[in-house]
């Protein structure tokens, strides 16, 4: 759907999802908002009660169907809201991690942090630094799935 | 005093040039005085440490340049220690003595020439040659008479040689100076 | 007594009390298949030990209702243990003949030893040695080289849970899994091994037979992989959707795989799928200490946490 | 689906980096949109207006606003949608405010994310459901945390208002670090003359329930129906008993206790009450100190009582309470004076801090209302204050202003100079912050009429010279440096959140800052309210205050219970887990994971097991649902299919803009 | 024990402060702290080379650094806290890989810099302890009450030096304790006395000295022991220049902590440079000497 003038924006933006929990993170993103702390623009947030939501099959599912990057985003051990999610996400976000180069894709490509409702700088930081290594990583080679499947389409195999 | 102009005498560049060179963030001086009020030196100042920060937070080249108190800091330590915005002072008062080198202003000729003096005699001996390097001041600063009384004392319980020592590292030294008086490293 | 001998005395003394029990029989010299056996003449079909290949804990969820007996090797044990750790089985319906295992042999691996094997009329197996008798030969094989390649890094081969042993347990030592098939593969370059997945997954038929091979996928009824609510797989068969399937399968599994193989056995395209959830159960081991099957008491790492966690370190940006 | 989309300006806010129109226009060609307009404000009156005839004139039934954060106004259009009869979840809203339009640059790329923003919550509404609220009763009771002066008025106006009221104070006494000043600024009236009135109200109102010396061990539970554990310390004396006689205190040998309430200045008895206002005025035993518990002899005060009071065998109680709110008024500590080792805090004797100064000057305090150096017992000469000690310091992470200081620091002197006379005075400030009513004059009033030498500069070190302090630091007006001679130095030390308030934060699952202070649910609109439903804050907890302040948001969050309970039922939230039975495989690994002991198992029909949710104590964080292999318990609203939604539409979107 | 240590004197050692460096090698030797001189060492660029320019001062230093890790070292020491200060900022300079270049251009060579750097006393309270040390000192050192001055750069920058507390050091306090003397409390530990400016600004240095000097005095301490070259040259060799600008007369003898600390353990006078004072150590000596005849030791 074209926007603006149909064309593309000049930068070259990357494709990043962020799974933020409403309590602190999205909280923190609101906060670095309302300080006017200037980030780039890629990241795209889906806002989620608690990263506890967040089921690591989320982050592959996206991963591998052509985001460049994955960032969860929870309160802080000990701060969640709920008392516990995070510390649930925290065991299945870190094995999802550890599992990632096995399917051939840089587990850089995904990060999960804290951020509480007040560290809107520590967003700004987050958001910005993530960002930066999204684009020296370069697009996803996920891509390649998605090219082979329109070609075995294509080709009608 | 005349009246300053903020607009017009703030020179901007100057300003961001010694946070960039210090890699200190001078907005962030609020003008507490604690940098002021553990100076040793601060008598001794034409301008107060934090009077510093403030001309050099507003622009005003010249004026922070050409100040005697960056040339006077004895590089104790005690304003980056007691700073609460954890601005490394002495380190800025530093990089304005960097600059006011190299646009050449010298407010306290002693100061320089004793430093100059120093580094002659590193230059040429590898290490510091105290009785020459004491020589060296002394001619370049014309205080012929200056600290004459401690000498004696110094030679009579050996601590002052009236030779240089050599050391071997001389060489590697002086190249040192060489390759920085050529411009290398800059 | 053989073993074969002393399991049919077993089964028959508990037959009584049990509505079945399951265990592998059949014709085949080189293969067995389940058995259920019901009544006492059943028991004439019971296989020998070294068939005894499949995982029959796959059947228990289904049979939950009913009062079971089963014979387990030291692999399938885990399994059982998992389910019942789970909440998915009931112990008092249960009734587990113990078998310790030297290992099963893979009927595929003896057909690529032996051209006449498809005509095989008899296996036996003595001292590390496999006799297969063909209507012209007799061939002996190393144990070995015809073992699954899963009995060949077996570290359990008792079985962790049972009410009655069948025979002598085997001694065993300190078996590591080195997980030498993992560090292989993970010596490729990442493009490498999105490439191999590629290939792989181009080629899997998403026939789910892993799936129904898998003793711990008690939710197959309703299986995510095919359903609307929620929506996560389409029915195209493209590689996307066959690779991610696999991807969700294994991570259901993860902290819950035992490693008996089913899946990969099952697969009709001979896909090595196992090594994905083999990664999970590293990373789960390094991580957390913990291994799916071994005992009854131990929470599974995924269902708990720490507040101060051991071997994660705080992620920054 | 018939979807209606507004594209909020927020006037230049969002307009100003974000091409709202194209955004619009953008949107109306998404599936099952059927009307997208861009508004200047959709929040104000005509903006919500504009959306009810929009969904009865083209037959909306779902709504996506883009706009500010869903933590602003989720709520107020909720309302709206729901006033034209939609179902109030039949809303999404897009935040290309917070996160798109103040956060970044560049208008093109703003107006890419914002676009995609909307879609995606287009992408969610699609799969929407229509939820309804349940309802449950209240337990119309109040706990209140903390009895220093904030929970004082908190409790008084809860239980003037008819409501059970619960009050937890940790120490021995009510009345909280205001009933430790000596006078309060700018009136200079005493203290605790003001704040005992309200201190007896307390006791003896009928329908407050007063446990000191005891801390909440527990709290679980959900707005409406907390139950609550507190933890009734032991003090060795029979409470029920005890007259608060004295005489015990009166012949206690061992006399070297530390007097938490005179601020360490001076020693108290091992068995005391803090001070002659006390309420409830109990004694009770410091065991550090006691010569029974230490040396396992003495017992006077055993023999001594005439009510048999003393029971050393007493053991920490916990007991147990249900409330339906809770206010948190637990105060602050100021920071340990030993971090300031510039000031020789710690190792000078005569360096103190404001609040053990205050115990100096007041009457009842250690030494009499004599002013003596704690050093030799001399009375000072030269009295200097130093502001900011601790505050707006960030080289030890204090970037706050405690704000009360510049106003005590002054009255301080004042009192200084009504004590002795001759006395100099001293103050070292930066900045003097005294917005309050007849503040700035007061502070005029200590230096004019009281003679107070106010030095505007930071002090750099404080050092004993010829048997006095020296104190050197900077006139940053002349440009000088300065020393003076000091007898007694006084450090107004930052306020920091009290001791252990991490730990209760998390009992109670509220947020704090930085600094230990607990969070507010919205800065300016809703300042006595948490994230918590139903907890409630009051006073210093969540950043330093004034009395005045503190009183003041005692009663505010007296009122936000009062408004909460003058319902006699509550709607519970729908956003809860649901089980679909068929799918439910009887594991039961979300019951062991549940944070809330929200699901219960149950027996279906066939006898097999299921999990069920009990939706009144869900709270919603879909932590099952990611535990559930076989997703036979999603959260309402979140979904995996809504959350897939906007995942797949991005990825989607992605795939397709790049080159092939 | 600690293996062996790369020794760093710097030049003031070889001259003005020879009884620095007598006393930590007799000392050092004693304690069996092997020290191995860098080999060919040059000045470390001191003061003045920071006032001009960063990267010569670095290179300057770093050439020092490369020499000592050039023999295997891991480990260095050096007892003037204003070379430990030169040596430091070079190396935490050149953890950015930009400034470490132009230092490499400079010096001619690879400046790897990752050696551990301390002061001698730093050393000794670290690697050998406080019990280790009062164990091997064999005359006790009671009858002293010592004001210990530390300067300011023992402790500061705070970031870069890490050692002590910087308002209140107690290191030097804590060892004379543990050899039996008294420390004074002495108000300014840390305070400057005027550093190299005693060249060219004398005036300052005469009243920052002479400020120490008078706490030092008021403190009740007899004697005031130092660790820093150039604050006991100020404090000990400018004594009657101070006393000629302040009025007062001081005979207050000013030590270096490894000279009190080699009387501890038993070395002769000689060996720790005792005559090499401009203001005798004589009282300090005929204190103890009547302690260790009283205690029949020594």
């Amino acid at each position: 759907m074209s926007v603006v003038d149909g064309k593309e924006p000049s930068v070259k933006e990357l494709r990043i999802i962020g799974f933020l929990c409403n309590w602190c993170s999205y909280g923190g993103a609101d906060t670095a908002g309302v300080s006017r702390f200037s980030q780039p623009t890629d990241l795209r947030i889906i806002r989620v009660p608690c990263s506890g939501r967040v089921t690591p099959l989320f982050v592959v599912k996206a991963l591998m169907s052509g985001a460049d990057g994955v960032l969860v985003s929870g309160c802080h051990p000990r701060d969640c809201h709920y008392s516990e999610g995070n510390l649930y996400a925290r065991r299945r976000l870190e094995v999802l991690k550890r599992f990632l180069p096995t399917l051939g894709i840089e587990p850089e490509r995904f990060e999960y942090i804290w951020v509480s409702a007040s560290e809107g700088e520590r967003w700004q930081t987050s958001v910005t630094a993530f960002t930066e290594r999204i684009h020296a990583l370069g697009p996803s080679p996920a891509v390649k799935v998605n090219r082979y499947d329109a070609r075995l389409v294509a080709g009608g195999l | 005093m005349p009246v300053m102009e903020l607009s017009a005498s703030q020179d901007r560049a100057f300003f961001e040039a010694v946070c960039a060179k210090s890699g200190q963030d001078l907005l962030r001086c609020y003008q507490c005085g604690n940098c002021t009020a553990g100076c040793p030196m601060q008598p001794y100042y034409d301008l107060a440490a934090h009077q510093v920060m403030r001309l050099v937070q507003t622009g005003q080249r010249k004026a922070a340049l050409t100040c005697s108190s960056l040339w006077l800091c004895a590089g104790c330590g005690q304003c980056s220690a007691r700073c609460p915005n954890q601005l490394d002072v002495a380190l800025i008062l530093e990089t304005l003595r960097h600059m006011a080198r190299r646009a050449g202003y010298n407010p306290q000729p002693r100061v320089a020439q004793f430093s100059r003096a120093f580094l002659k005699s590193v230059h040429s001996h590898g290490r510091v040659f105290e009785l020459g390097l004491l020589l060296r001041y002394k001619l370049a600063s014309g205080r012929l008479l200056d600290d004459a009384d401690l000498a004696p004392r110094l030679l009579k319980v050996g601590k002052l040689h009236l030779t240089p020592t050599s050391t071997p590292g001389q060489a590697e030294v002086a190249a040192i100076f060489r390759r920085y008086e050529q411009g290398a490293g800059s | 007594m053989s073993t074969i001998d002393l399991l049919r005395e077993a089964i028959r003394a508990k037959l009584p009390d049990l509505d079945m029990v399951l265990a592998w029989g059949g014709d085949d010299p080189l293969r067995a298949s389940p058995l259920f056996i019901r009544t006492e003449s059943d028991l004439e079909n019971l296989a020998a030990p070294h068939l005894y290949v499949s995982n029959l804990a796959v059947n228990l969820y289904s049979l939950r209702s009913k009062k079971i007996g089963l014979v387990v090797k030291g692999c399938d044990s885990r399994s059982v243990i998992q389910l019942l750790k789970e909440g998915l089985i009931a112990r008092p319906s249960l009734y587990i003949f113990g078998l310790p295992c030297e290992g099963v042999v893979d009927a595929a691996k003896i057909n690529r030893e032996i051209p006449d094997a498809g005509r095989a009329t008899g296996l036996a197996v003595r001292s590390g040695r496999v006799m297969v008798q063909t209507p012209e030969n007799e061939h002996i094989l190393d144990l070995d080289a015809v073992l699954a390649d899963r009995c060949l890094r077996c570290r359990y081969p008792n079985p962790l849970i049972y009410d009655q042993l069948i025979g002598e347990a085997i001694p065993v030592g300190e078996i590591p899994d080195l997980y030498q098939d993992l560090d292989e593969f993970e010596a490729l370059s990442l493009d490498a091994r999105h490439d191999f997945w590629m290939e792989t997954m181009r080629r899997c038929v998403r026939c789910y037979a892993c799936r129904n091979a898998c003793p711990l996928c008690v939710c197959k009824a309703h299986c995510v992989a095919d359903s609307r609510e929620p929506h996560w797989l389409t029915l195209e068969t493209n590689v996307s959707q066959k690779w991610f399937f696999q991807v969700l399968h294994s991570m259901h599994l993860a902290g819950r795989c035992t490693e008996c193989g089913e899946c990969e056995r099952a697969c009709p395209m001979g896909l090595p799928i196992l090594l994905m959830r083999r990664k999970l159960n590293r990373e789960i081991r390094e991580l957390f200490g913990y291994e799916a099957g071994l005992d009854l008491m131990t929470t599974p790492p995924l269902s708990t946490f720490s507040i101060e966690e051991e071997n994660i370190a705080e992620r920054e940006l | 689906m018939r979807i209606g989309v507004f594209v909020c300006h927020c006037g230049t806010n969002i307009a100003g980096t974000v091409d709202c129109a194209a955004v619009a226009a953008a949107a109306q060609q998404f599936p099952e949109v059927v009307l997208a307009v861009d508004t200047p404000y959709a929040c104000s009156e005509p903006g919500q207006r504009a959306i009810i005839e929009a969904i009865e004139q083209k037959g909306l039934n779902g709504v996506v606003v883009a706009s500010c954060t869903p933590r602003m106004h989720e709520a107020t259009f909720r309302r709206t949608v729901e006033r034209a009869g939609l179902n109030r979840y039949m809303f999404e809203m897009a935040n290309i405010r917070e996160h798109v339009s103040w956060v970044g640059r560049d208008k093109k790329l703003n107006t890419f994310k914002a676009t995609d923003l909307v879609r995606i919550a287009v992408e969610k509404l699609r799969y929407n459901r229509p939820l309804t609220a349940k309802s449950f009763a209240v337990n119309k009771r109040v706990l209140v945390i903390g009895a220093g002066v904030a929970g004082i008025q908190a409790a008084l106006d809860c239980a003037d208002g008819g409501l059970e009221t619960i009050v937890v104070e940790r120490t021995s006494t009510v009345g909280g670090k205001m009933a430790k000043l000596d006078k309060t600024f700018p009136t200079v009236d005493c203290s605790v003359c003001v704040l005992g009135p309200k201190m007896v109200d307390l006791a003896q109102h009928r329908k407050i329930k007063l446990y000191a010396m005891s801390e909440i061990a527990d709290l679980s539970g959900y707005v409406g129906n907390f139950e609550v554990s507190i933890r009734r310390k032991a003090t060795y004396v029979d409470w029920n008993k005890c007259t608060g006689c004295g005489l015990c205190a009166d012949k206690c040998p061992s006399r070297k206790a530390p007097d938490h309430f005179n601020e360490l200045v001076g020693r108290t008895t091992a068995i005391s009450i803090p001070f002659p206002q006390a309420i409830p005025k109990k004694a009770s035993i410091d065991a550090s100190s006691c010569l029974h518990f230490l040396k396992d002899r003495c017992g006077v005060c055993a023999k001594v009582c005439p009510v048999e009071a003393i029971d050393f065998e007493q053991q920490d109680e916990v007991v147990k309470e249900s409330v339906g709110a809770v206010v948190v008024a637990t105060g602050f500590d100021l920071l340990d004076i030993r971090r300031f080792g510039q000031y020789g805090g710690g190792r000078f004797p005569d360096v103190v801090t404001s609040l053990q100064y205050e115990r100096m000057l007041s009457a009842s305090g250690p030494t009499g209302g004599h002013l003596k150096c704690p050093s030799d017992g001399r009375e000072p000469k030269s009295v200097v204050f130093i502001s900011c000690v601790g505050s707006r310091d960030r080289s030890m992470d204090r970037a706050i202003c405690s704000g009360f200081c510049c106003m005590y620091t002054a009255k301080q002197a004042i009192l200084t100079k009504s004590h002795v006379p001759d006395c100099e005075t001293h103050v070292f400030y930066m900045d003097i912050r005294a917005p309050g009513k007849g503040y700035d004059e007061f502070i005029r009033r200590a230096q004019e009429e009281y003679r107070t030498n106010y030095v505007r500069g930071r002090v750099s070190s404080v050092y004993p010279k010829n048997g006095r302090l020296a104190v050197r630091g900077a006139d940053t007006l002349l440009g000088t440096q300065t020393e003076v001679m000091a007898d007694l130095v006084v450090l107004a030390v930052g306020a920091g959140a009290a001791e252990g308030s991490r730990d209760l934060a998390e009992k109670l699952r509220i947020s704090y800052d930085a600094y230990g202070f607990f969070m507010e649910s919205h800065p300016k609109l809703k300042p006595v309210e948490t994230n918590t439903a139903g907890v409630f804050l009051a006073g210093a907890c969540q950043g330093p205050k004034d009395i005045p302040a503190s009183v003041a948001m005692g009663s505010a969050a007296a009122g936000k219970v009062m408004a909460l309970f003058s319902k006699e039922r509550l709607e519970s939230d729908p956003q809860v887990a649901q089980v679909n039975a068929v799918r439910c495989v009887g594991c039961l690994k979300c019951l062991r994971t549940c944070p809330f002991g929200a699901i219960q198992e149950v027996q279906a029909r066939d006898g097999s097991t299921k999990a069920q949710v009990i939706e009144s104590v869900c709270q919603g964080c879909g932590v099952c649902t990611v535990t559930c292999t076989d997703r036979a318990i999603e959260l309402q609203h979140f979904t995996d299919n809504q959350l897939l939604a906007e995942v797949n539409y991005l990825c989607r979107s992605w795939m397709e803009k790049s080159p092939a | 024990m600690s293996a062996a240590l790369a020794y760093y004197p710097g030049c003031s050692q070889t001259a003005s402060a020879r009884e620095y460096d007598l006393s930590t090698r007799a000392c050092c030797q004693t304690l069996g702290v092997e020290l191995n001189d860098v080999p060919d060492w040059t000045c470390c660029g001191s003061t003045p080379a920071h006032a001009t320019d960063h990267a010569l001062a670095a290179a300057l230093a770093a050439r020092n650094l490369a020499q000592a890790m050039d023999t295997g070292a891991s480990n260095l020491a050096t007892p003037c806290p204003s070379c430990l200060l030169a040596l430091r900022t070079a190396q935490s300079r050149c953890e950015n890989e930009g400034f470490k270049g132009r230092v490499e251009v400079l010096l001619g060579r690879p400046a790897t810099l990752s050696i551990r750097t301390r002061s001698i006393l730093q050393v000794l309270m670290e690697d050998l302890g406080l019990e280790a040390l009062a164990e091997k000192a064999v005359r006790p050192l009671k009858g002293l009450r010592v004001a210990s001055y530390y300067g300011c750069l023992m402790t500061r920058p705070v970031g870069l030096m890490a050692f002590e507390d910087p308002d209140n050091p107690t290191a030097m306090d804590r060892l004379f304790l543990a050899l039996g003397a008294e420390a004074a409390p002495f108000a300014l530990k840390t305070e400057c006395c005027g550093a190299a400016l005693g060249v060219p600004r004398k005036e300052a240095v005469l009243e920052l000295s002479g400020r120490i000097l008078a706490a030092a005095e008021e403190s009740g301490a007899n004697v005031l022991a130092v660790a820093c070259p150039l604050c006991q040259m100020n404090l000990d060799l400018r004594r009657e220049q101070i006393e000629g600008y302040t009025g007062q007369r001081s005979t207050l003898p000013v030590l270096y902590f490894t000279q009190l600390l080699g009387l501890a353990l038993g070395l002769p006078e000689e060996a720790l440079g005792l005559g090499l004072h401009n203001v005798g150590t004589r009282p300090v000596l005929d204190i103890l000497r009547r302690t260790w005849a009283s205690e029949d030791v020594g």
